[in-house]
């Protein structure tokens, strides 16, 4: 189904034209996600007209859907869901519709159940993307290792890592090593699992994590095993500190841009554009450019939150 | 040192225990207290050892009036106090129990172990209890020696004012000797010993001076010479204790327990003998004779390796009509925390309901009327925690949960430990009761008066074998002892 | 942590069937936390901020009753939270093939079983309670991963009835859990099985010689635990609608907190349904306030510690001066 | 939990400043896995794998000895995971504007602190270990975020020396761990204090009736376990090379489960350095054993808790028989 069946759009309910929006975070507890809602709530300060309320779940599913009827009962006008690492949310989804509001997911697309826009990126199409890289940087072949970032993320991880793979595994001349252990999303995480992976396949010409915070550890089992010249590093997201390795010109050579600035950004546009009763497409893929030495220096943003 | 107590009052909550006692003991003096369960004792002697502050009055040391802040400022005026219940770190070895807070140091600051184990060994030494090993785990003596070791430690340093609660209430034979042979060397070295003792005959033996406390107040102050057990026991109770054991009984009847051949490894090795209905058999033997680990499998509380008689499990044995009222009840006789209520009827629970449900009302009239037939004090204690209880009162309540139980065979392991005299009769009474009414009863004492006094019958054990089976009637504590140490003719 | 402190606590207990935990204080704070909530927002009174309250404190309630079970016997029991997710998600994943509600009742049942295993390993052989449960956590965990490692979320929609229902103004959910606890409240008080628990907690030896079936009835104790928690995770996995296996992380914390606050004893022996409840209350009422009044939420974590603090003191307070 | 395995537990201890839990079974235990892995897995003796090994139990064996001090009193520090998230954070933020080594020992000084203040709200006001340290957890992870949301990457390299420097073919790092652990075992067997908190946890009545401090003492055992605890944060930011505010969580557990495979009694009073640093090597020999085997991670965390069981079966089984 299209977006077809966007909720009546409201005029503010104030009527003075402001809207409040109410922003349900499933948990800022992640560097990605505590700078989404900030970027949503910058983004309404620019608008001038928009109020922010936002909540946080802290990886709770059934707080996530209190939190939304706490938002609800504060009578906001829309409601924008920062999924995170949650699948889906019918009963959630359920609600806002029972109440008539329009509801705009960002960044997580829910499985199942009814919204009204999402917006966010093709996780699956970051991963080939790398694994078109990471083909051409290798053309002798050899082994690419790949480090997972486990349960909590588990679906958006899996996609970017199926994306590496359908590239990556029609080459005859590279074998892929997937880490048995997960690296939990976190730079501690990656170092250590690069250090196993690192003692098993000394050999590895190639490592590609599911973020950048798991590929800043490896970078640093890496050096710690003398292999910064052998080992070259492809990761997600776009984090500050991944694109200045990737601008020094380190063995990180390229990410995926996964900006939550921008998704932010569009995020309460879109909102705010329901609102005001446009016709809005119903998901919008945001493209995840991919960051190499070249282009490093224009996607830092000194002013971001991520 | 002398020591003066004015006008003490103690209150806990709004129940007042003390209401003004004056008390003075001088150097080179040993005092005894004597008095009823719950008389005030412990709380007194609490007050002494700066454990518990005074809720009004005053304690003068050689005419200065002081206030005994903590344990520690006792301590540091030479007031060593041995409590009522043993308070051994059963984790460390014998050594630092005895020195702790206290430990020699080399240089650098860390303990000299060879240097504290000599400390140790001087003063178990000096104690005159030798036969304790310093390096081993507390935990691993049996009670009696747990109680020497905490005599030893409270004798570390410069002791001018030894304070003992109920020190002899564990100790038995050469032990008890041991103990009372220091107390003398103290007393001539000037230190005045503060005794409590609920056994009479140690009292006239080692006392200079004797003082009677009954609920909360010092009711006569004597001498023994001028005085006699029976007296004090009046003046305790309130009322004369005509006779302290009942008469002898009818003969047994039909066998109820039948042990033999009994046997665990490393504790005692072939144990037969049988109980019958309406006898009561007494067990002694020198402690570590390996009796109450015997009772306790028995009772299916442990394992036999070998041997026929014994229960498998505390449930099966109840359930053929054994009782065992154990001889620690802090560590398995009570639960302190929950109300006597709870504890005494602990063991009927399941035969007491109305469906499903625990019948509250039918289990309240029943551990009622126990609390008064044992005269658990205080009286309208079914709700207080049994830990609020005084020590005897505490083993009351122990009895009162395996008589609700209403045995068939009762095995009693130093059941009047702790037991003021007046009590102490109040139960060899009931036990006579229910020997008359065809209870098998199994008494294990250490008391030799006891033992002899209350029973029909006496096994002697020694070193975990049965040494002796001899009739109360005809033998004597001579030949008992003589028995029990392998000596006998 | 000192002899005089614990010794005066061992005198507050369920006594002969009375709960007289619930101290009036405590009983005060509760009502004052209420109170300063409907004076200072205008939301909290609202009916839907009301019906929030009681669908949140269903998750944490039931499994702070099936914890202070085990913790009155002296355990404790950290693997509630794997097993909530491994029974939403064994539930979820049950409901293609099977009814909606033998589905659930086998997911009660995965609780049941994981909190056998729990109270066997603990009681008959003497295994320290925190690392088997620690151990338990991890493996449960795993294996609510290894059942499906992606979310299920079933298509039919009656599957969201036991956790959406209301009953009146009342969240059926919320029904459930305190049904749990006055049953509990009276199986503690008032069954010979119940006592047996309580006591444990105080002596097992004392126990034991009384003729009690000691490892049983501790076994007993982690299975009610894991009962709790299997229809904790089937009541969650109904209310979100979808079954997560990484959901519950961490949630053995929140039902510790409640025990606690509510003045149970880890050392067993001591503590009360009511206060315990209590103890869910003030926990969800400091979740609900901080976030009517937008507390920001790195902000609500730091005060959130500092208020449990803050009520473990008020209710040691009391404590020590009763 | 029977009386019966308690009174043998008991007989094993640090005795008299000798060390005796370390048993023959638990060394052959130790020796078995690394005989296993070594016979099993080419990798094993590579000395990657065994450099890693030693930088793997930096963390858990750090924290491992101050939850041990912690554990021997009776109580417990839920709140070390947290602690060595700010630490790691407030260092890495510090050291733009002061020298390296001075933003590491505010950093170890920050957890210092932090377990000053769990250490008096155990002792002086007589509250509940696990409940402080469970609120100090939420608190202090908010002040991790709050300082700073986002990781903080140090520029200058010389932050990363302390975390990856060799002395030989040893980790520095490593050998910081093993002097903590040697100079551990000399203060809890050879010195008055250690001596005391050992005792605290066998009878703090009696401890203190001996006019030895004991809520002082107890503070000392949580800000050893704090100090640890900034120092882990410090030593894994600098390792990492970048700090997250989000590092540590449950890093307390695997540190409690060392304590309680060395056969440490979370009642008090009982274990023994050595034997703590043995349950630190079999954890991380666990896991480093699941990863050459390439045993995929949910069925790791199914094994892990199994085989943590196993342990702990067979630690108890020599137990009882000695
Ligand atoms: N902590 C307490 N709280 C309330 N009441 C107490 C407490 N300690 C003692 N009591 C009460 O004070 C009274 C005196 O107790 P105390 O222990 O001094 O008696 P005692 O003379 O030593 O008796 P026993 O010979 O049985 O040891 C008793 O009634 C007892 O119940
Ligand atoms: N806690 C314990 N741990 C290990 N062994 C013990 C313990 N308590 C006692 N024993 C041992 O068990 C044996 C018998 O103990 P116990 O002294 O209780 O014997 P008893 O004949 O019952 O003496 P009594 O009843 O006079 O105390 C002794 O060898 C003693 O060392
Ligand atoms: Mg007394
Ligand atoms: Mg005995």
């Amino acid at each position: 189904s299209s977006g077809t069946d966007p909720a009546a759009p409201a005029a503010s309910a104030s009527g003075d034209g402001k809207y409040t929006i109410g922003v349900a975070n499933f948990m800022l507890g992640g560097p990605y996600f505590s700078g989404m809602d900030k970027a949503i709530a910058a983004q309404a300060k620019k608008k001038g007209n928009v109020e922010i309320i936002s909540t946080d779940a802290n990886g709770d599913a059934a707080k996530l859907a209190s939190n939304v009827e706490d938002l609800l009962s504060k009578n906001v006008d829309a409601v924008i869901i920062s999924g995170g690492p949650l699948e889906s949310a019918p009963a959630v989804l359920n609600s806002i519709k029972a109440a008539g509001k329009p509801v705009v997911l960002v960044d997580r697309k829910f499985q199942t159940g009814e919204y009204t826009s999402w917006i966010g990126p093709d996780n699956e199409a970051i991963g080939r993307q790398n694994g078109e890289f990471l083909a051409e940087k290798l053309p002798d072949g050899g082994k690419v290792g790949i480090i997972k970032g486990g349960p909590a993320d588990n679906t958006i991880g899996s996609a970017r890592t199926n994306g590496v793979k359908s590239v990556l595994s029609a080459k005859s001349n590279i074998t892929l090593v997937e880490a048995p252990d997960f690296g939990n999303w976190g730079s501690d995480g990656g170092l250590t699992v690069m250090e196993s992976l690192l003692a098993t396949n000394g050999d590895l010409k190639a490592v590609f994590c599911e973020n950048d915070a798991m590929c800043l550890g490896a970078q640093r089992a890496i050096a710690d095993a003398g292999k910064t010249d052998q080992i070259i590093i492809a990761g997600v997201d776009g984090q500050a500190e991944a694109l200045k390795a990737i601008m020094d010109g380190t063995n990180y050579l390229v990410t995926g841009l996964n900006d939550a600035d921008i998704i932010g950004a569009m995020g309460l546009d879109r909102a705010v554009e329901i609102l005001g009763g446009a016709q809005v497409e119903k998901d919008t893929v945001v493209p995840s450019p991919r960051v190499t030495k070249e282009n490093a220096k224009q996607f830092m943003n000194p002013d971001g939150s991520f | 040192m002398s020591l003066e107590l004015r006008g003490v009052r103690q209150s806990y909550g709004d129940v007042e225990v003390l209401h003004g006692v004056d008390l003075t003991g001088r150097p080179g003096e040993v005092l005894a207290v004597v008095g009823a369960n719950g008389a005030g004792k412990s709380t007194l002697i609490r007050i002494l050892a700066g454990a518990q502050r005074m809720t009004s009055g005053e304690l003068r040391i050689d005419g200065e009036r002081v206030d005994l802040r903590s344990p520690h400022d006792a301590h540091a005026r030479g007031i060593r106090t041995v409590y009522q219940e043993l308070s051994i770190v059963g984790g460390l070895s014998v050594t630092e129990n005895l020195l702790m807070g206290a430990f020699p140091r080399r240089r650098g600051g860390l303990i000299d172990w060879p240097e504290a184990h000599r400390r140790a060994r001087e003063l178990l030494d000096s104690a005159g209890f030798g036969a304790i090993d310093p390096r081993v785990l507390a935990g691993r003596l049996s009670v009696a020696r747990q109680q020497m070791v905490e005599i030893a430690k409270a004798l570390a340093g410069e002791v001018k004012v030894l304070v003992l609660d109920e020190p002899s209430a564990v100790l038995a034979g050469s032990d008890l000797e041991s103990l009372f042979a220091l107390i003398r060397r103290l007393r001539e070295r000037g230190v005045l010993v503060v005794y409590v003792s609920h056994r009479l005959a140690e009292v006239m033996e080692l006392a200079d001076s004797i003082v009677v406390i009954k609920d909360g107040l010092i009711i006569a102050t004597t001498e023994p010479a001028k005085t006699s057990e029976a007296e004090l026991i009046g003046l305790m109770a309130g009322r004369r204790l005509e006779q302290i054991y009942p008469a002898r009984r009818e003969p047994p009847a039909e066998t109820r327990l039948e042990i033999s051949g009994l046997s665990r490894r490393g504790e005692f090795e072939d144990i037969s003998f049988e109980l019958r209905a309406g006898e009561i058999v007494g067990l002694f033997g020198l402690v570590g004779s390996g009796r109450s680990e015997m009772a306790r499998c028995v009772f299916g509380a442990e394992p036999a390796t070998k041997g026929n008689g014994a229960y498998r499990s505390p449930a099966e044995a109840i359930a053929a009509g054994l009782a065992l009222v154990t001889e620690d009840r802090k560590r398995s006789g009570l639960i302190l925390g929950m109300t006597v209520l709870d504890n005494i009827a602990l063991a009927t629970m399941r035969e007491n309901r109305r469906g499903p449900l625990i019948d509250a009302a039918g289990r309240r009239r029943r551990v009622t009327e126990m609390i008064d037939r044992l005269s658990i004090q205080p009286g309208r204690c079914a709700t207080m925690p049994v830990g609020a209880l005084s020590g005897g009162n505490q083993q009351k309540a122990v009895l009162a949960k395996w008589l609700l139980a209403g045995p068939r065979v009762l095995i009693l392991d130093e059941p009047t430990r702790g037991v003021d005299m007046a009590t102490r009769v109040d139960i060899y009474r009931m036990v006579d009761d229910l020997a008359r009414q065809g209870l098998a009863v199994l008494l294990i004492s250490s008391d030799l008066t006891e033992v002899l006094g209350a029973t029909d019958r006496v096994l002697v054990m020694r070193e975990g074998r049965l040494a002796g089976d001899l009739r109360s009637e005809t033998t004597t504590e001579d030949e008992i002892l003589a028995h029990a140490i392998g000596q006998a003719a | 942590m000192t002899g005089h402190i614990a010794r005066i606590r061992t005198t507050r207990l369920i006594v002969g069937g009375r709960d007289i935990t619930v101290t009036a204080a405590f009983v005060s704070l509760i009502v004052l936390l209420v109170a300063v909530a409907a004076l200072t927002s205008d939301t909290f009174l609202t009916q839907t901020n009301l019906t929030n309250l009681l669908k949140q404190m269903v998750t944490t309630g039931l499994l702070a009753f099936g914890m202070l079970v085990v913790i009155l016997t002296g355990g404790i029991d950290l693997s509630v939270g794997s097993m909530v997710a491994f029974s939403g998600i064994l539930t979820a994943g049950l409901v293609t093939g099977l009814p909606i509600p033998v589905a659930m009742i086998i997911g009660v049942l995965s609780g049941v079983g994981f909190g056998l295993i729990n109270g066997v390993l603990v009681s008959r052989f003497g295994l320290a309670a925190f690392v088997v449960t620690l151990a338990s956590l991890t493996t449960i965990r795993g294996l609510a991963f290894v059942y499906s490692e992606v979310p299920i979320a079933p298509e039919d929609p009656a599957f969201f009835t036991l956790g959406s229902a209301m009953a009146g103004p009342i969240p059926v959910s919320t029904l459930i859990m305190l049904a749990v606890f006055a049953a509990g409240g009276v199986f503690l008080t008032r069954t010979p099985a119940g006592r047996s628990i309580v006591a444990i907690g105080g002596n097992a030896e004392t126990v034991r010689l009384a003729g009690i079936n000691v490892p049983r009835h501790v076994t007993l104790a982690y299975t009610i635990s894991g009962a709790c928690a299997g229809l904790a995770g089937v009541i969650l996995a109904s209310r979100v609608g979808i079954a997560q296996p990484s959901v519950g992380v961490a949630f053995e914390l929140d039902a510790i907190a409640a025990c606690v606050i509510g003045g149970a004893s880890l050392a067993g022996g001591r503590g009360s349904t009511r206060a315990t409840f209590g103890g869910v209350l003030v926990l969800v009422l400091i979740n609900n306030l901080l976030n009517l009044y937008g507390v920001q939420s790195f902000w609500q974590q730091v005060l959130k510690g500092l208020i449990i603090i803050a009520v473990i003191l008020v209710q040691r307070t009391n404590r020590v001066r009763g």
